[in-house]
Formats: C-alpha cells, structure tokens, sequence
C-alpha cells in the first residue's frame, strides 16, 4: 500500500511537471499578453509592469523561477483579479466547486446506482423502460440547456428553487442537479449492464442456493461485483464534473473555480491559468488514485501495484 | 418389488419425489423445451447419478428443483417435486429460501466462479448457518471451522479470512462442499463437481463426498458425464438424452446390462481397461438434437444405428426393465444389428 | 487431414478412404452448424432489437437527409429578413428563394445571361482585352453568382446539388415550420446545414481518435513489455491532463490569423479540421486502452501464430490480423463516443469558441436558442427544435451503441 | 489488504460523503441585505488608482470618495429621462478657480474622516495623486491627470536636463512594494549619459522594448541637495551623484564624472507638478490649459483619495482586504467573497452619513444577462444593470425598465493602411451600405441610437460632425468610383468581434448587409477577448468591432484618440490636420470656440472614415419599484448612498 501510494505520488510529481512545462510554454505561445488591455499602456509602463512581474527575464530564468515557486505552492499574484493572489483566488473558489461537486456526485451515485439496480432485477418492466430512458436522456441532453429548462420549471414555474447565486442549501440543489443528472444517467445505465452481468455470474447461483434472500444476493453478493464499473467510471467523471460545473457555474452565477480558468485563459492570467490547471490535474490524479485504490479494497482479488 | 410406477409416486416412501417435469426456455430461436417429462425419486442416504451429454436437460432438471431455472427466459411448466411431502415447484420464493441450503443443497461444476470473490470464506460460509441454524456470529463461526477441517482444510481457522482466490481449484471444491454441508441438507445435487479438477484432486473430493454422506446420511444427486465416476460412487443412475430419461437402474445393472442404444453408446465412448487392445474407441455419430426443433418420435432416433421407422414417429414410453429399472426404447438391442451412421439432417 | 489417413498398408486403402469421406463430411457437418459467422449472427440480433433499429434507421435517415440537404427544397439557411421574419413561430406561410427583390430563378437567368454575354464578348475579343475578359468572367462567376448570397461558399458538388434542386423544385421552398430565429432565418433549414457539421464532427473527430486509439492501443498491446510499459504510463500521464483547458488553448492558437495563414491554409486546413484533430486528440485515450486489453487477450491466440509463422511482419499482423479481431469492441465504443463529441461541440459552442458564422452546428443552434430562455418570454422554437433534434441523435446513438453491445457481446447472448 | 479493512470500506465511503457534505453546507447563510444589485463582473481590484471599468466604479465610489462627487441635479428629467448630473462638493467643502482657468484651489471639509476616525488632509490628496501618477503604480487612467502641469511627464518618467529630479534609492523597506518607497534624493539633473542606441529592430514591439531597456541604461548627473527619509526633508550639502536603473556591468564604458550608483527611479521632481498641500486643509492644483471638465475628472474616481498610512502598512494588494481597508465613503467593505459578492455597510464616520439610507448593500456578481434577469425577477436583486437584448421590446413594456442615453458609442474600426480599406472611397461605401437603423431596431432592440457621428449626441454646446447616412445607391456610387464597380476586384473583408452573442449577430447583420449592397464578401471571425485585444493593438485586422466610454462628459474624451500614433487609435489613421484640431481645441481658453474646433475635427473623422459608427449606446437598468431615487443619467452612474427604499406602489 505505501509501496503504491509513494510510485503514484512520483508519478503525480512527473504528471504536475509535464503539465506545468506544457502549459507554461503554451500560454507564452497563444498571441495577446496579460497587459493587453482594452486601453492602451503607454510603453514606460507596462515595461515598469512587466519588470514587476518579471515578464522581461529571459523565458527560460522565468520558467525555472516560476517552477521554484510552484514547488512551494507558491503561485504569485493574479494578473486580472488585481486584490487577489491566486493562492487567495483557489482558496475562496475550491471549497464551492468542490461542495458542488460532492452534491452532484453524491446525487448521481445515489439515483443512479438505484435506477440501475432496480432495472436490472426488474428487467423489461415499466421501472426498467423508464428508467432507461430518462437516463439516455441525462446522458443526451447538454446539461446548459437541462440547466435553462430547469430554471424556468422549477423556479418560474413550481416556486422551488432560488433562480441562482450562492451561499444557501436551496440554492444549491438546483445546480448540483443539473450537474450530476448526465452522470446519473451514465452510472445507472452502468450499474444496470453490470448487474446484469453479474446476476448470470455461478456464485450468484450459488448465494441463490445458500436459501439467501432476493435482496441478500442483490445487496451482499452482487452489488460489489456489479458496481466495479461504476467505480472506475468515477475517474473521468470527476474530470467531467470539473468541465460541467464550468457551464453551471455561468448559468447560476457560483462563484467555483470553472469561470475562474475560462477568465484566465482568456485574459491571459498567466498565474491563476496555471494555478487552476494544477489543482485541476492534481485533484483528476487524486481522485483516479482513489478510484484504484476503492477499486483495490472492492475487489481483493487485485492487487495494488 | 419396487419397480412399479404406482409405488414410485407413494409419498412416504422417498424422500424426493419428482413427477412430470417439464422447463421451457425461451430464446431466441424459439421455444427451447430443456426438461421434457422427466420423473424420479430419491431415497435418505443413496447416490443417485445423472449422467447425459451436454444440454441433455440433467442440470437445468436439478435447477428447477431448487428454484433456480433463470426467468425469464426459463419456465417450469409443469410437474411436481415433493421433498418430504412439501412441493417444491409450487412453493412461493420466500419459502423456497427456507428449504434451500437448509434441505437441498447444491455443489457447483466449476469452484473457481462458484464461490463469490469479494467475500471471504468466513462471510460466505457463516451467513448460511446464521440464516438456516439460527446461530449467533460465534457460533456460525465456530461451525464453519469445524466445517472446514471435516473437508480437510488444513490451517482452517487461519484460512477463514481469506479469499476464494487464495485457494487452489480443489480446495474451493472443498469449500463450497463444507458450505454444501453446513446446514446439513436431505439433499445435495453436486452437479458435476469434479469436472474441473485434477484427476487426482477428483478422487479426493468423491472420498470425501462419500465420507460425508455415510456420515451425515445425505441423499445425494450426483449430475456427471463421467461414466467412471458413476460407476465408483453411485447407487443409481439414470441416464437422460434431450430432455427425458432413457434409461435409468441400479449401478451395477446398467453397466452391466444397458437397454438403451445411447446408453450402450455412452458406454463404448468410454476407455476401458477391459476392452481389448486395438479396438477403437466409437463415438456416437452425430450431434445433439436441437431443443428448440425436436424431430417428431424418438429425439435420439437420428443418431440411433437401431433405429425403426417407427422410432422417427413415434416417442418410445419408459417400460421397465428386466431388473430394478426402466428405459425408453423399442429395439430389443440384444437381438439388432448396428446400421452403418449415415448423416441425417434434421 | 493427414492424421486421419493411415498409410500403413494397401488393404487399409478402402477404410481409409471411406474414413477420409466421413472426416470431410463431418467437418461439412461442423460448418453447416457454426453456419453464421459472428458478424451475421450480431447482425441478426441486432434485427431483433427495436430500439436499436429504430435508432439506426433514424442515424440513416439523418445522415442521408445531411449529405442531400442541397437537394431537399429548403430555405437558404444565412439570408436573414430582419425586417418581417424575424423571430417568427412556426408557420405554414409558403416562402420562396429570393435574391435581394427579384427571385432566385430570375437572378440565375440573368446571371446567366450576363455571362454569356460576356462569354460572347470573348470570343470576338483578342489578346490582352480577352484574358481580362476571362478572369472578369471567372470572378463573376465566383463573386456574382446568386447562390453566394444565399449559401455560404457552396462547393462544386453542393453548387451542382443546388442546380439540380433548382431544376427539380424552383423557387419553391418549405414553409418556417420550425420557425425563425433573431436574424429572421429559417430555424429548419439551418438544422438541415448544421446536421452536416454536427454530424461530421461527431463523426470525423471519432475517426481520428480511432485512427489514434487503435494503432497507438494495438502497438502497445501487440509489443508487450517495457515498450507497452512506456506507452501504457504516457497514457496515464495524459489521462491526468485537464484537456478541455488544453483545448481551449490549442483552438484559440490554431485559429489565430496569422497562423492560420502561414501554417495551415496553404495545405487548406480549416478550423473545423483543427476541431476534428483536437478533439480526436482527446478522445483517444480510453480508445487505445480497450484496444490494448482486446489485442493483449487476443494475441496469444493460434491465428496469431499462425500468421506469424507465415512470415508476416509485426506491422502486418497487428493491422492485418489483431485489428480486424477488435473491430467489435471499437464499434461499441465508437456509438458511444461519437454521442460524447458531439456534446462536446455544443459545450463549446456554449463558450463561444465552436463553428463561427454563417457556418452553423447544432450547438451554435442550440446555445442560440438557450440565450432566450427567459420567463418573461421564451421562443420556443428557438431551443425545441435544435434541441430535440440533438437529444434524439444522441438518443439513437446510444441506443444503437447498447444494441451492438449486446449483439456483439456472445455472454448477452440469451438476455 | 486485510478483510476488516475491507468491510469498514463501505462505512468509510458513507462516513466520507456524509462529512463532505456536512462541510459543503457549513458555508453559513448570510443575513439579507436591504438592497441588492447586479455589478456585472468580479471587480478586478477596489483599488481606486488602478481601477478602470464600471463594476469597479460602483464599488469604489460607494467606498471612496474624491473632492467632488457626481451628483444629479434637483430637476425633473428632461424628455429623454434624463437627470443632468453636476459634480458637487464632497471632501472638498468648496473650491475656487483662477481668472485663468488653470489654478483649482479646493478647501477640505473640516468634517470629512476615514473610516478609521482620522482627519482626511490635503496630504492625503498629494500623496493619493502622487501614487496615483507613480509610474510604479502603473495605472492605465494616469492620464486622467496630465491636465496637471509636469504630471505627464512624471507618469511617463521623462526627465530633461535642467529639471529638478527625484531618485528613489533601492532601500525600500519592501523591495515589492513601490509605497514605502527608497530613499529620495532631489538635485538638479546635470546631464543624461546615454550609450549607443541599440540598432533599430524590424518588429515594432520588440524595437520598442530594446528601446526602453536601453533608457535604463542612461546615467543621470544629479546635484543632489536634498534628502528625504519617510517624512523628513533635510537640506545637505550639494553633491554630484550619478545614477542608473541598470547600471553596466563594466563602469569604465560610460565616461561618469562619479560612481555610477543604482536606483529604481529617475523622476521629475513631484514638487513640480501641479498639486500642492498649502495646508492641512487648502488643496491647490495647477493645470496646463483651461480644462472645462476638469470638475468631472475630479469626481471621477481613479482621483479618489486611499489612505497612506493603510497602503504603507499592508501593501499591495493586501491593503484592499476588508480587514485591512481603511476608507473615507458612504460604506464601508463588511466582506468581500470572489466572484459571489461585495458586501457594503453604511459607513458611520462619512462626514454625510445621516443622509445614507441604506445599511447593508449586496454587490452581486451575475456576468450572465438572463441569469441577472432571472435573479431580479425573483426578487434575488433590486437592481439588475444589465437585460437580455431578445426580450427587450417586451421588457420596455415594464414600468421597472429603466433606459438612458448613454455617452457610448458602438463602432467598427478600419485598418487604414490595409488596401482597398486605405481607400477613403471604400470607407464611405461600406459606412453607407450599414443600415444602421435596422440594427438597433431588429437586433440590439433596446433603443439604442444609430450613429452618424462618432461623438454621441447629449454633450452641451457641442455639436457633431456627422458621416453619411444609409444610402445603398450612394454606396454603390462610391464603391465604383474607388474602382471596384459591382464589388468587382475587391478582395473579402474580415470582420473581426469577441466572443459575445450581441456582437456575433450584428456583425452578421452587416456580413449580409455589404454583401447585399455591395457584393463584398465577407468573413467573420469570432476571438476570444485577449487575442482580440491583441489583434487590434497590433492592427492585424481588416474591420474590427469596438466600442468607446466617455471618461468624462466632453466631446475630447473620443476625438483625441485618433491622432496620429495615439495609444488607443489602433486603426493606423494619421492626418496631421486632426492633430493640430486637436492640439488647438486643448490650449483654446474659449469654450465655444473649442467645441468649434471640436467640430471640425469630428467632421475630418467622419470624412476620412477610419471608424464606421454604427449606435450609440443606451444604459438599460431594471429597478424595482421599491428602490427611490434612482435617476437616469449620460454616464449610467447611481450613487448608492442616495438610493433609498421605500414602500412599492
């Protein structure tokens, strides 16, 4: 376990390095700089900025200089939220992204476990057909225009939810709603395929035998076996529930961590682009480790390495 | 004496009586008709063996007595299975949990996807007797590992946390049949249970088998196609092709003696010590019929080198046999002639 | 065949010869049996599946109405009637080609005629006055034609299409049933355009992550060892790259004028194309995986041997061998990852960096339409139509891919 | 991995999803502000210096507050709805002009106090205006304030021999912080040692760089006779000092007639431009020119005074943190949450704070329109800032929709070196193939004002030069007369927008609209706002779409832009003409003779056409009912401390 944990934190460092390399030398590559404003500098002064920011070192000194500081977490000012380091930015912004994300995520385990179980067992029954297609429909629907139709039912419509913004319970559910539906509709179809395969599997047959009850098999014996896909799917669902908050985060104004890497991208905030895309890798490579290792303690025939 | 009919279905008699039962399968090519009529009993303590090619309906018989035919698509569609006095066929499911595990249990071919992965052996064998016995974690515990070291697992308390992945094919066998056994059942149905073994590995499992049963006087169903195996366990056998029994008598009697063309044809199909040098081995022609399009009369009539005419027409009844017994047939194959195999395309 | 044929002595010829006619009528037998191969047998189940032909047969007709829209009797699908339309519900209100006051089919006949006048003119015309004439001529053609005005840089075969719809409709055009959208366009006829280009992202960008995914997954599979090693970590190494962010940076440098100009037009690269490759490019990594797991399983396998005992090469074994063995695990994939591009595009298109106009895809449409979603007043048609025209694709799609899944997949088999 | 482990597995994940989501809603529930409103985006700072858009004024004048303050006038609104706003006395109590219009004197309100109680002081205002035009500070509207004698050329570090200069010494308590600065020596600047200009470089920018490091390189003689440490001002004995921002690595290279020492700045003297603390409370500032709208730059707020000892102490940008802010407005920053909000309470020690009524103001950040719709129609927000175009007819239907003219134009650049778009001919054509009308009518909706003048109408006294109107024959005409008869021969033109559904539209609108007209072929191209900006500073567009805000109420503020390399002219237009117009309406005493003059140089730019103007802008608010005192005006500016809420009819 320690042996696993130390080579994927190795490998974490190695995935970090590459993205910071990529990323640095991609920024400095897209055309416009962060000091392009819509007014125009005079050259005295943005020369006096870039020495500040040291913009005027050689790329190199400043790719070595700003990997120093990334070492140490240390990602300097942001260029466009003036007030703010992006030390500060993260701080205030991941907490939000990630108490969305937790919702949704929960939300679409939840359902989607649930609806897939149930139209497993009761295959070709009305519960199976409607709980297939809502879920197709979660997987087809852009979760921006899921998002848009929502807020004109349930806000407008049936007085339930708050139309957007943060910081209450009720104004949470909406999002986290939009958010992990696609995901609830992909894990139930999951869930389903993988019961089914598992409830043909011997030992099921052999719990059956054992005189244990319907729900005993399902829920004792099949369900591990059944949710492993599930489990590994969580990997890239976690990198979609990043890009999905993205689009979330616009149409219900929450301030998470999504618009912050559009804005930085686009305005060319060399700092909290890089600053977000770390934490975003970090967090992807975090929880793919998690999924191995969850993965790891479902099923003990694997073995972490 | 205890060949007629009427005494085979007196309930007191034996312990398992079936009668008439029939499972349909539906797939997609149509109404697969898997059990087609088969009727048999079993005593407290004897080993009855099945023995049949693949898909001649010997598992999927056994299945439907434990409630366990997959449905859809499967279905029973008629017959009834009386263990004790009690119908198994018509039992509700909750009911039928009851009796399973508790008064049939069943061994599985193959122990390497028989046993569930994820769960220790001590999880997989004390939820049954904390189900059935009523006992306390302890004391199933306890039972389990006094299970254990009955099959002859070495280290068993150790072994109890491990996983079915720890252990080797035999050893598996060795723990499905202690779970088998743990709630000590009227019945067990091991159905091919050796099949996936190391010849030697399969002799042990059998000793161990009969081991247990003196012991513990189990009736045991013992589903197999190996006609060796047969004859060094079984009490009787009884032989099925395409859905029904063909023949079925004492152990001794059918090798001895066997009535029926596909049994003789099973029979030569098997190496034997016995048999001269240079004489080969013959195959019975041919394949399997297709359940789900059944040729009209005998089902073994295309492959049959005695088949009549009459054998495409019409379906040979059970008759009795000589001996303790009965088979299904019109040829007396005593006084025929093999035909040459020529390919018959149903 | 040569085991079965003992050689020993003259007085066994007989036997052997009648055992010979049994092996080969017993091995007739064995392939009248296996009878199918895997391909008709998945084929066959998936007749049986309804959702799944219904989806197919939708996929068809789609993409058959796509590749024909310059065919079908639309309205032009960029000219824009600020003045009466725009905003319209959906109306059976009869519509006809105009170019500026005049119709389409005046405006071609006296484009024409202006041409051939100027065609004349060559003829009777000498030397320098006669090379002007001709670029006049092809400029004209290129500039003046009426159909510039009415769709955006149709090509030579959709310029052709357009003739023959001309010839077989007229002026004629279906109705605004579905409405028009804020510049006073035809919302169905730009759903007919956008389907092109939806459909062929969706399509095109899931051939390059195949393209990449099953070499790049069959190599590492078919190598093994450290070089599977390698390749297999720099999957993992990706895998923890956010590449949306990636992708915004790579579309946002590629589109770039200049580099545009300098890089990529001279070998006639378009933006749409840089789509398609980046967007194979993140798709392929779950792609090569499931094609590494397939060819890993499959290349012990005795076909494999045989083939390379017949002197094929490494190349020629993993193409022309193990590939072909994946191909049904990749199709499942496929139907289910063309769904996930196409989302994708729309994702984009929310962020502003997808097609750019004229050129339309369903997601510009849609993320359109989502821009007046408001409870004050909601045009309908605007999301409706696009919308369900996206959804029901996907919705196809994924039927389609859970149809070959099952087909394809023999445990499946009795379920 | 032992078995017990493995059972506690399912536990661990409830335990764990069940303690992250009791974290996720740990974020406590704020209590409800009296008034709510939509500032559009994040503000990028509340640092008055720095601040440049309108998100970041709302914010900072209800935080600061400058000398004067943009007050509306006690009228009815005129027939547009309009309220003329007039800047008032705020910190200043008072001010006087001189005869000549070029000396300010304003006397500070004895009662005005920072929200830490303290005593707000003409020091305060130097001091402000000092960092303000600081070129370390760096502020993009430091030009606000080169109406002041010598600021510009403090702002752009441009020192002649002869000037009284100022040096900061590299001992600055905190190398990154321009304020505390280094020691500051003063002397005359004897001479300027230049070393060889480095040969010019093809590429502008890159040219431009080499050029400034090499101005780093000079040496600058001093006669250094003063010195100063924190506070105190000591007279010493002259000396002759040489100083360098990057002194060479080989001090024999330059001839010095002492040690090359290192410095970080060579200044003129701040003491030479145009402000001075006569005393605590006698503010006197000193113009180049008679600046008819000098009192409105002065209610503006990159003038607004931050408060010293509070900059010095935490620096930037710490000193923008609630905790740390001190400040001398309306309100004070109870919080400030990124992207979510700005939370404003009413600030006690305001020298007028019995007339602020509100107590608690939520400054909410909504960039999408319909979500900010959304948001007021649920009654999340009591004022939304801005609306989406698609319903605006039915929205103008509402007694809560609020719409003014506004001092903005919306219009598309040409790159006038690029031919055929150097062709004046080509520019008329194309400006007369706009129908313009149709545009705010069917695709911006909200009333906006099509443009023929690049001046937006409104500005008193001042009338505009205008383009030709929408005449498609007419652009034919011109188009011929360029020699491109029928479009024939002309290249495709791009138009170049950012990403933005309203800009997308009507650029396709006039895709379509030239094509029409005139048989140009057009090709848009939608980028993303940084490499848009890069482009047109570039000039690496053949049409770009723009748009302008006026600073200040005068016709200036857009006609200076396009004189001849002017830093926001970007379309390559140079005509000495325009500049020497606008040379002279800057020195010109005589108002009405500078609008003239104004005239004429809008009437050269809408000859020469290197903008077509397309609207004119309207502020489009949605209040509701319940909100008082909120009064339509030019600039779209609704001072918060005199918003009151009363009862909805």
């Amino acid at each position: 376990m320690a042996a696993f944990l130390l080579k994927r934190f190795l490998w974490m460092v190695l995935t970090l390095w590459i993205v910071f390399t990529v990323t640095f030398f991609l920024m400095r590559a897209v055309p416009g700089g962060p000091f392009d404003g819509e007014k125009q500098l005079s050259p005295a002064i943005k020369r006096n900025i870039e020495k500040r920011y040291h913009f005027d070192d050689p790329l190199a000194v400043q790719y070595l200089d700003n990997l120093r500081r990334a070492a140490m977490f240390d990602f300097g000012p942001s260029l466009k939220l003036e007030d703010y380091t992006v030390n500060e930015v993260i701080a205030e912004g991941f907490p939000i992204s990630a108490s969305l994300g937790i919702f949704a995520m929960v939300f679409a385990l939840t359902l989607g476990t649930t609806a897939g179980i149930v139209s497993a067992i009761k295959r070709h029954s009305a519960y199976d057909v409607g709980f297939m297609i809502l879920a197709t429909v979660g997987v087809a629907v852009p979760n921006f225009v899921l998002a848009s139709l929502a807020v004109v039912v349930f806000v407008f419509q049936v007085h339930l939810f708050p139309a957007a913004g943060w910081g209450t319970v009720r104004q949470l559910i909406l999002p986290a709603l939009c958010l992990g539906a696609p995901f609830a509709g992909y894990i139930a179809r999951l869930t389903r395929t993988g019961m089914l395969e598992v409830m043909g599997l011997d030992y099921i047959r052999t719990a059956y035998a054992k005189g244990l009850s319907h729900r005993r098999v399902v829920l004792r014996h099949a369900l591990k076996g059944a949710i492993t896909p599930v489990i590994s799917y969580l990997g890239p669902a976690t990198a979609g529930i990043l890009t999905g908050s993205l689009v979330l985060e616009r149409i219900f104004a929450i301030p998470g961590m999504g618009s912050h890497f559009i804005e930085a991208a686009t305005q060319r905030d060399y700092p909290l682009a890089m600053g977000v895309t770390l934490v975003y890798t970090f967090l992807l490579f975090f929880m793919n480790t998690l999924v191995d290792v969850s993965y790891a303690l479902i099923d003990p025939r694997i073995k972490l390495g | 004496m205890m060949n007629s009919p009427e005494q085979h279905l007196s309930p007191k008699q034996h312990l398992l009586e079936v009668d008439g039962l029939q499972v349909d399968f539906k797939t997609d090519d149509g109404l697969v008709q898997a059990v087609r009529g088969v009727s048999f009993y079993l005593d407290r303590g004897e080993t009855l063996g099945i023995v049949g090619e693949s898909g001649s309906g010997k598992s999927v018989t056994n299945l439907a007595l434990m409630g366990l035919v997959p449905r859809p698509p499967g279905i029973v569609k008629s017959g009834r299975a009386l263990l004790d006095g009690q119908d198994l066929l018509q039992m509700s499911d909750n009911a039928l949990t009851a009796v399973r595990g508790a008064k049939i249990a069943m061994i599985f071919q193959d122990p390497m996807t028989a046993l569930n992965p994820f769960l220790t052996v001590e999880e997989q064998l004390t939820e049954m007797t904390i189900l059935h016995l009523n006992h306390t974690p302890a004391e199933a515990r306890d039972h389990a590992v006094s299970m254990l070291e009955q099959v002859g697992i070495p280290g068993a308390a150790r072994r109890m946390r491990d996983y079915p992945h720890h252990f080797s094919g035999g050893m598996r066998q060795r723990v499905m049949i202690a779970m088998a056994l743990s709630c000590e059942p009227d019945v067990l149905i091991a159905d091919e249970p050796t099949t996936a073994l190391d010849v030697t590995i399969q002799a042990q499992i059998l000793d161990l088998m009969a081991e247990l049963q003196s012991e513990h006087q189990t009736a045991i169903i013992l589903i197999t196609h190996d006609l060796g195996v047969v004859a060094s366990v079984c009490d009787r056998v009884m032989v099925m092709y395409a859905g029904k029994i063909v023949e079925e008598a004492d152990a001794p009697s059918l090798f001895a003696n066997p009535r029926h063309p596909y049994t003789m044809g099973l029979l030569e199909s098997v190496p034997r010590l016995d048999r001269p040098h240079g004489v080969s081995l013959s195959a019975i022609e041919g394949q399997p019929p297709d359940l789900a399009h059944l040729p009209p009369g005998c089902s073994f009539a295309p492959r049959c080198p005695y088949a009549l005419e009459k054998c495409t027409v019409e379906a040979p009844p059970l008759t009795d046999r000589i001996d303790q017994g009965r088979f299904a047939c019109f040829v007396n194959v005593d006084d025929s002639e093999p035909k040459p195999f020529a390919a018959k395309r149903t | 065949m040569s085991a079965g044929t003992p050689s020993s002595s003259n007085t066994d010829h007989d036997q052997a010869a009648q055992q010979r006619r049994r092996y080969e009528e017993l091995l007739r037998e064995a392939e009248s049996i296996k009878g199918v191969s895997l391909w008709q047998d998945a084929w066959r189940r998936l007749r049986r599946n309804r959702a799944a032909m219904i989806s197919l047969g939708f996929l068809v007709l789609m993409s058959v109405s796509a590749v024909l829209t310059p065919l079908a009797p639309l309205q032009s699908p960029m000219a824009s009637d600020l003045k009466n339309r725009q905003l319209k519900p959906p109306t059976l209100a009869a519509q006809t080609l105009t170019v500026g006051e005049q119709s389409l089919t005046d405006a071609l006949q006296k484009f024409r005629a202006e041409i051939n006048a100027l065609k004349q003119e060559i003829a009777s015309a000498e030397g320098e006055q006669k090379a002007s004439l001709i670029k006049e001529v092809a400029e004209r053609e290129r500039r003046n034609h009426p159909y510039a005005a009415l769709w955006h840089h149709p090509g030579f075969i959709t310029s052709r299409l357009i003739d023959l719809r001309m010839m077989l409709f007229g002026n004629y055009s279906i109705p605004s049933i579905c409405g028009s959208d804020g510049l006073g366009r035809d919302v169905l006829s730009r759903l007919f355009w956008g389907a092109r280009v939806s459909l062929i992202v969706g399509i095109v960008g899931t051939a390059v992550s195949l393209l990449i995914g099953v070499s790049y997954g069959a190599t590492a599979g078919y190598c093994g060892g450290w070089v599977d090693n390698a390749m297999m970590r720099f999957v993992d190494v990706l895998y923890s790259v956010p590449f949306i962010f990636v992708v915004i940076f790579l579309i946002t440098i590629l589109s770039q004028d200049d580099i545009k100009r300098e890089y990529l037009e001279p070998y006639g690269i378009d933006q749409i194309m840089i789509f398609y490759v980046v967007i194979g490019a993140i798709y392929w990594l779950t792609m090569s995986r499931v094609v590494r797991g397939q060819v890993m399983s499959l290349k012990h396998e005795q076909f494999v041997d045989a083939a390379r005992t017949t002197g094929a090469g490494g190349m020629r074994i993993i193409f022309r061998h193990l590939v072909p063995n994946v191909m049904g695990v990749v199709i499942v994939y496929l139907s289910l990852t063309i769904p996930a591009v196409m989302l994708f595009e729309a994702f984009l298109s929310f962020l502003g960096l997808g097609v750019s106009p004229p050129d339309v895809s369903w997601g510009l449409l849609i993320n359109e339409g989502v821009q007046v979603i408001t409870p004050i007043r909601t045009f309908w048609w605007l999301v409706l139509f696009p919308g369900l025209t996206l959804t029901l694709t996907l919705f196809a799609l994924n039927f389609l891919g859970d149809g070959l899944r099952d087909a394809l997949d023999p445990r499946m088999k009795n379920r | 991995m032992s078995p017990t482990i493995r059972k506690l597995f399912p536990y661990m994940v409830v335990f764990v999803v069940v303690g992250a989501m009791g974290w996720a809603l740990s974020f406590g529930t704020l209590p409800k502000a009296d008034f709510s409103f939509n500032n559009g985006t994040e503000p990028k700072t509340i640092d008055p210096a720095k601040a440049t858009g309108s998100p970041e004024g709302r914010i900072i004048n209800a935080l600061f507050e400058g000398l004067l303050r943009d007050h509306p006038l006690d009228v009815p609104p005129d027939a547009s709805g309009l309220t003329p706003m007039e800047p008032r006395p705020a910190m200043a109590e008072s001010f006087t002009l001189s005869e000549d219009g070029r000396t300010y004197t304003f006397k500070i309100r004895p009662t005005a106090r920072w929200s830490n109680g303290e005593a707000v002081t003409a020091d305060d205002f130097v001091w402000s205006w000092r960092r303000f035009l600081h070129p370390a500070t760096a502020c993009i509207y430091a030009y606000q304030l080169y109406y002041l004698t010598n600021a510009e050329k403090y702002n752009t570090s441009v020192v002649e021999v002869g000037d009284v200069v100022e040096v900061e010494l590299p001992d600055r308590p905190d190398e990154f912080q321009p304020f505390p600065r280094g020691t500051l020596l003063r002397g005359e600047l004897r001479e300027i040692i230049k070393p060889p200009k480095p040969e010019p470089i093809k590429d502008a920018k890159a040219n431009a760089k080499a050029l400034s490091k090499w101005k780093e390189t000079w040496a600058y003689v001093v006669a250094v006779n003063q010195q100063q440490r924190v506070d105190e001002i000591q007279d010493i004995e002259p000396t002759v000092r040489v100083f360098c921002i990057s002194p060479p690595k080989e001090p024999g290279k330059l001839a010095a007639p002492a040690k090359i020492e290192p410095c970080l700045h060579v200044l003129i003297d701040f003491d030479t431009v145009g402000v001075h603390a006569t005393d605590k409370t006698t503010l006197v500032v000193q113009l180049n020119n008679r600046t008819p709208f000098f009192t409105n730059l002065v209610a503006f707020y990159p003038l607004h005074p931050v408060n010293r000892r509070c900059v010095e102490k935490y620096g930037t940008p710490n000193w923008t943190k609630a905790e740390n802010l001190v400040n001398n407005g309306p309100f004070n920053m109870q919080f400030r949450r990124l992207r979510d909000r700005v939370r404003l309470v009413k600030n006690p020690e305001y020298w007028n704070a019995e007339n602020v009524a509100l107590e608690v103001i939520d400054a909410l950040a909504v960039p999408m329109e319909s979500t900010s719709l959304n948001m007021y129609l649920t009654g999340q927000l009591d004022w939304s800032t801005t609306a989406p175009s698609a319903i605006m007819p039915e929205l103008s239907q509402r007694d809560d929709f609020v719409r003014a003219p506004m001092l903005t134009t919306y219009f598309y650049r040409v790159n006038v070196n690029r031919p055929p778009l150097d062709n004046p001919l080509v520019r008329k054509a194309l400006n007369r193939a706009i129908d313009k009308s149709i545009i705010c009518e069917k695709v911006t909706k909200g009333g906006q004002i099509p443009a023929r003048s690049f001046v937006p109408p409104g500005l008193a006294g001042f009338k505009s030069g205008l383009a030709g109107d929408f005449n498609p024959e007419e652009a034919r005409k011109l188009l011929a007369e360029a020699g491109y008869p029928g479009g024939r021969g002309l290249r495709k033109i791009q138009i170049v927008y950012n990403t933005n559904e309203g800009h997308k539209m009507i650029a396709e609108v006039i895709a379509q609209q030239w094509h029409e007209h005139l048989n140009v072929e057009v090709e848009l191209r939608n980028l993303e706002w940084g490499v848009f900006l890069n482009t047109l500073h570039q000039v690496e567009y053949d049409v770009a779409r723009s748009a302008w805000i006026a600073d200040y109420p005068d016709p200036n503020t857009f006609l200076d832009m396009f004189v001849t390399d002017g830093g926001n002219n970007e379309t390559g237009f140079a005509n000495p003409k325009y500049d020497q117009l606008i040379a002279d309406a800057a020195s010109e005493p005589d108002a009405k003779k500078r609008m003239e003059i104004l005239h004429d140089a809008e009437e050269l730019l809408m000859d020469e056409l290197p903008i077509i103007p397309i609207y004119f802008y309207v502020s489009v608010n949605m209040v509701s009912p319940r909100v008082k005192n909120f009064t339509a005006n030019l600039q779209d500016v609704h001072p918060l401390h005199l918003l009151r809420i009363g009862k909805s009819k």
